[in-house]
């Protein structure tokens, strides 16, 4: 809005200069100045609305969802249930099926596409006892030396009384952990909203792939605004200020491989089903080629080098445990 | 100890619901709405001796009282962080804090308890509600690979909010990197103490804060996954007293010794000894 | 199947309710209390057309129905109980189902489902309620022993009472054993697939029956440790509707797949082949 | 009672026949033939008096229970507490400490010598968590190559709602088959009441102890009364017929050592506790000796070997599907 008004100035300003013959450069410049300002600041107004358009798609009901993956890539699929434990989670959702000429086992967190559906599927968000069956699933792959697929859409771990009770902390990291040297291939996608440590317990794979309008996100952007901006209202801005893009977590080197959707998978999902198989096709032949040793040593170096931050190491001179201030000086460089 | 610790200091000022008390030599208690003199309370490892509430205390409380007296030395101080997603603030927050002089949310090290040689990781609520960013979990890390090559345990007195919001899915990634290194440190066979201290929630507690051999928890600490205001959003009810905390947790399984930290030390001692590590 | 199933034939026996109906060529079903036609509940594999509920059906029946045409070769016939602890009236009840012709509570050789050789093992609950004495932990054990030599598959269909308490402890134990040979089993990375039928409880239920890889339950299915009337007694009062079925089982988490009888051997050849069991 | 009066009757005919002399041989053998048959009631009586004696005697609440066992035996004992995915089950008791030199886990069910104490624990009767738990330890115990101790006293496990609700079946089922090949000594004591499958998962081990006066039965003598004699009165004579006791068990092979209690452990478990201590030292010097190849192999023979079976191989001509008849010929001989 603003610009326009400013460039239709400035044209104006060259009209006179030129029919009148005086030399207007000066207030022209300091147009030009404005706009290069309100320029900057509408490319961030427009980033804002991109980014936010995204979160909101990856959570599109229309969307398919991690269950209509599986219906989709995998051949045969045969659901298995339980925990072994407590009882059977309908968040979640796992089996053994084809995908190509591999037997695989896959498990993917359910959403619904009605409202009926999502109170069936907890509106995706597992309990306990939903990890606890995809990690028996997980072990049952290893046994017979089947690669795994985790289809993740989540807003999240279930955060309730029961939940809790269960050990929602002690079950994400008990994934963490045993999935962190499975000896068999896993390859994990995210679908849609990649919510949290919800999202990261069926993360620990061997190629982290995102479907092109999909987010992964320490946090919702709603939680991150209210929380951290004190503004429930600055969810779009967190959403930027977070990096959960697809292309913002390849860049940042945490996911390996973004799916073209082509027209967005709510539009029509065969193009990133089809783009999606390749993929894993690939992957597939590649890590099932590789030795347990290597597998589990090159899974460890991929989580082992995420993480940003400087080692003074070079500069410090004194004691390890009296560098605090020295460190102090070094950071503002 | 005869000098008065920051943080206690600092509940007493929080804390404190008599304001007419002077120079705050006395604080009210939270646990039993009692009056105690502050020099008690230092001599008692800021456990309240009339109702064993457990104080907050700040990690060189910490290793005054567990650590042979000059057995603390660091590690890994030299990794600080920076603000990989240029978000709002952090840089700024960043700097003051270093400013202050704390170091990071997790200070380690290796100490010696009673003359047995120990590796040791406390979390510093002081920094950003002690946080997992990619400095904690990176020297989490290192301490879990720095144990698997020496053969030596880690200890680690966890407190933390969780993830490092400022650092968006780098900081969520910290949970597997932490959580793989304690997977290959234990299958070296050494032994991982994990003791949750208020609060333990979010991504620590969801990583390597639940994958101790040994799960140690201080009397009343509030121990989760999920906020409770989150849940108390999601459930549209209240919670039930007690729920959370380490008495409610260990009754639910996940807790292997609610241990008063009187106790702590002695037990600590005693556990690394079973684990032939003495030597 | 032209012939009438002996056990179909007992069960009708035993549950008809209308003794009016002459010969038996009519039962009320269970499940639905409507009157079936013994000859089409014959081609439904013993399943209520009506309902799906599910009749009891006898090991030969088993046999046929899943096993490819005079693929099934017994193994393990020539043991056969003895009475070590002297047990008034065991060796009498012994001898009389011996002279019947029944072979002991589970029948165990090969077999080719669509082609595939696998071991199968059929508990046979007409031989002292299915219970498990040493002649039955011993089959089982060397069923998975074999399986284990020769890269074989083992699918057993459980039905039992429980320990066999003529025997014992020598009966309890049989429990360790079994399961003793399955973990054997499994490490050499060969599948087992258990599959839970009416009824599957005590010593049987609290070994090999759940340790299968898969687990399968018929619909209905009774399955748990404890008897229905112990319980009771137990906690004197009466036991919600469904309790210990297949499919609140399924629910508690303990099932992966409640399949019906006339999905069964597709679903079985399905999982067999997906573990590569074609060659 | 008997025995005495047709003795007294063959004295005073002897007395007779002397004194009067006449030949009342005949009658006296005759007395003497009803005294040998007597003799044999008597002394089944006796036996089921006997047995049942001990069947008592094995849960008297005065009888030290599996946490005394560990109080006395265990030094240094730090109590570890629960199964990582529902509760900590009270009525077992589980932990680290030291038996002599050496480091070990010990696991108890506990039970009560009081009501109050019997309401905390269960009575003895765990729930699924609680072999969960020690099924934990035992895992934790292998990693560090602890020896184990399972000190066993229990009617059964729990038969409730909740324990069928979170799978006691498939809890023992899984004790039994991973504590089949756990790569540390497991030595199994059975104190007092040794309850059935209850029992048995914590009774797989490299070597079974059985205390002299404790029992160890696949049901309780009262329960099988009731279900195989259709008679609840005849618990007594049915505590025989189940071969429930420590010499019986160890003369059918199943335990490998019954431990003197002197005059009993509820008089004075003193002497118990000695000759126990004793035994323990000699195995876990035996097994710890072992290396964990050996040690499984053992423990794997030992459990192979139970069963009591004719195999009829070598009389078999006829094809093996078709030798029903003849099975049943061979089995009357
Ligand atoms: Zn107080
Ligand atoms: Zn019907």
């Amino acid at each position: 809005m603003k610009k326009e008004k400013i460039l239709k100035q400035i044209d104006k300003l060259k009209s006179i200069a030129i029919s009148e013959g005086i030399d207007l450069s000066s207030e022209i410049n300091r147009l030009r100045g404005m706009l290069e300002l309100e320029s900057d600041e509408y490319k961030k107004e427009k980033e804002i609305e991109e980014v936010f358009s995204i979160v909101q798609n990856s959570r599109k009901i229309e969307r398919p969802k991690p269950q209509d993956f599986i219906k989709s890539l995998i051949k045969d699929f045969i659901e298995l249930k339980g925990d072994r434990r407590f009882a059977n989670d309908d968040a979640i959702i796992g089996g053994i099926g084809y995908f190509d000429k591999y037997p695989v086992t896959a498990v993917g967190i359910q959403k619904g596409h009605t409202l009926n559906e999502n109170i069936t599927f907890n509106f995706g968000s597992p309990h306990p006892e939903g990890y606890r069956k995809a990690l028996r699933l997980a072990f049952q792959a290893e046994k017979f030396s089947r690669p795994i697929l985790f289809f993740v859409d989540t807003p999240g771990a279930y955060p309730g009384i029961d939940s809790e009770e269960r050990g929602m902390a002690q079950a994400i990291a008990e994934n963490l952990y045993y999935l962190s040297d499975l000896k068999t291939p896993i390859i994990s996608i995210i679908t849609g909203e990649g919510g949290s440590g919800g999202a990261l317990a069926l993360g620990v794979s061997d190629i982290l792939i995102m479907m092109q309008n999909a987010i992964l996100s320490v946090i919702s952007p709603e939680g991150c605004a209210s929380i951290i901006f004190k503004d429930s209202s600055k969810a779009a801005a967190a959403a930027v200020s977070l990096k959960l893009t697809s292309f913002d977590l390849l860049s940042l080197g945490i996911v390996d491989k973004v799916i073209d959707e082509g027209p967005g998978l709510d539009v029509d999902p065969q193009i990133g089903y089809r783009n999606l198989t390749e993929q894993i096709s690939t992957s597939l032949a590649y890590f099932t080629s590789l030795n347990s040793k290597e597998l589990i040593e090159h899974r460890y170096q991929k989580l082992r080098k995420i993480g940003f931050y400087k080692d003074t190491t070079g500069f410090v001179k004194k004691g390890l445990n009296k560098s605090k201030n020295f460190i102090y000086e070094l950071f503002k460089f | 100890m005869d000098k008065l610790p920051d943080s206690i200091k600092k509940i007493f000022i929080d804390k404190n619901q008599d304001k007419s008390l002077p120079d705050n030599l006395f604080a009210v208690c939270p646990g039993c709405q009692e009056i105690v003199y502050r020099p008690k309370l230092e001599q008692n490892l800021g456990v309240c001796p009339l109702c064993s509430y457990h104080f907050r205390i700040s990690v060189d409380e910490w290793i005054n009282f567990l650590a042979d007296a000059d057995s603390f030395t660091s590690l890994f101080d030299e990794i600080v962080s920076v603000d990989p997603l240029n978000f709002p603030g952090y840089k700024e927050k960043l700097e003051e804090l270093y400013k202050k002089g704390i170091n990071e949310g997790v200070k380690t090290g290796y100490v010696k308890l009673d003359g047995i040689k120990t590796l040791i990781g406390i979390m510093d609520a002081d920094f950003i509600m002690g946080s997992m960013g990619s400095v904690v979990g990176e020297r989490i890390t290192r301490l879990f690979e720095y144990g698997m090559n020496e053969n030596l345990p880690v200890i680690i007195i966890c407190r933390s909010g969780g993830a490092r919001m400022q650092e968006g899915v780098v900081s969520l990634f910290q949970m597997a990197k932490t959580s793989a290194a304690a997977k290959k440190f234990s299958d070296t066979g050494n032994l991982y103490i994990s003791i949750l201290t208020d609060p333990t929630t979010g991504g620590v507690s969801a990583s390597f804060a639940f994958l101790g051999d040994i799960i140690i928890a201080e009397p009343g600490a509030l121990i989760g996954f999920a906020g409770q205001r989150v849940i108390e959003q999601t459930i549209k009810q209240k919670l039930p007293e007690g729920f959370q905390r380490a008495e409610f947790l260990e009754k639910k399984g996940f807790i292997d010794i609610v241990c008063d930290r009187r106790k702590l030390r002695e037990t600590l001692v005693k556990i690394l000894e079973i684990h032939r590590y003495r030597r």
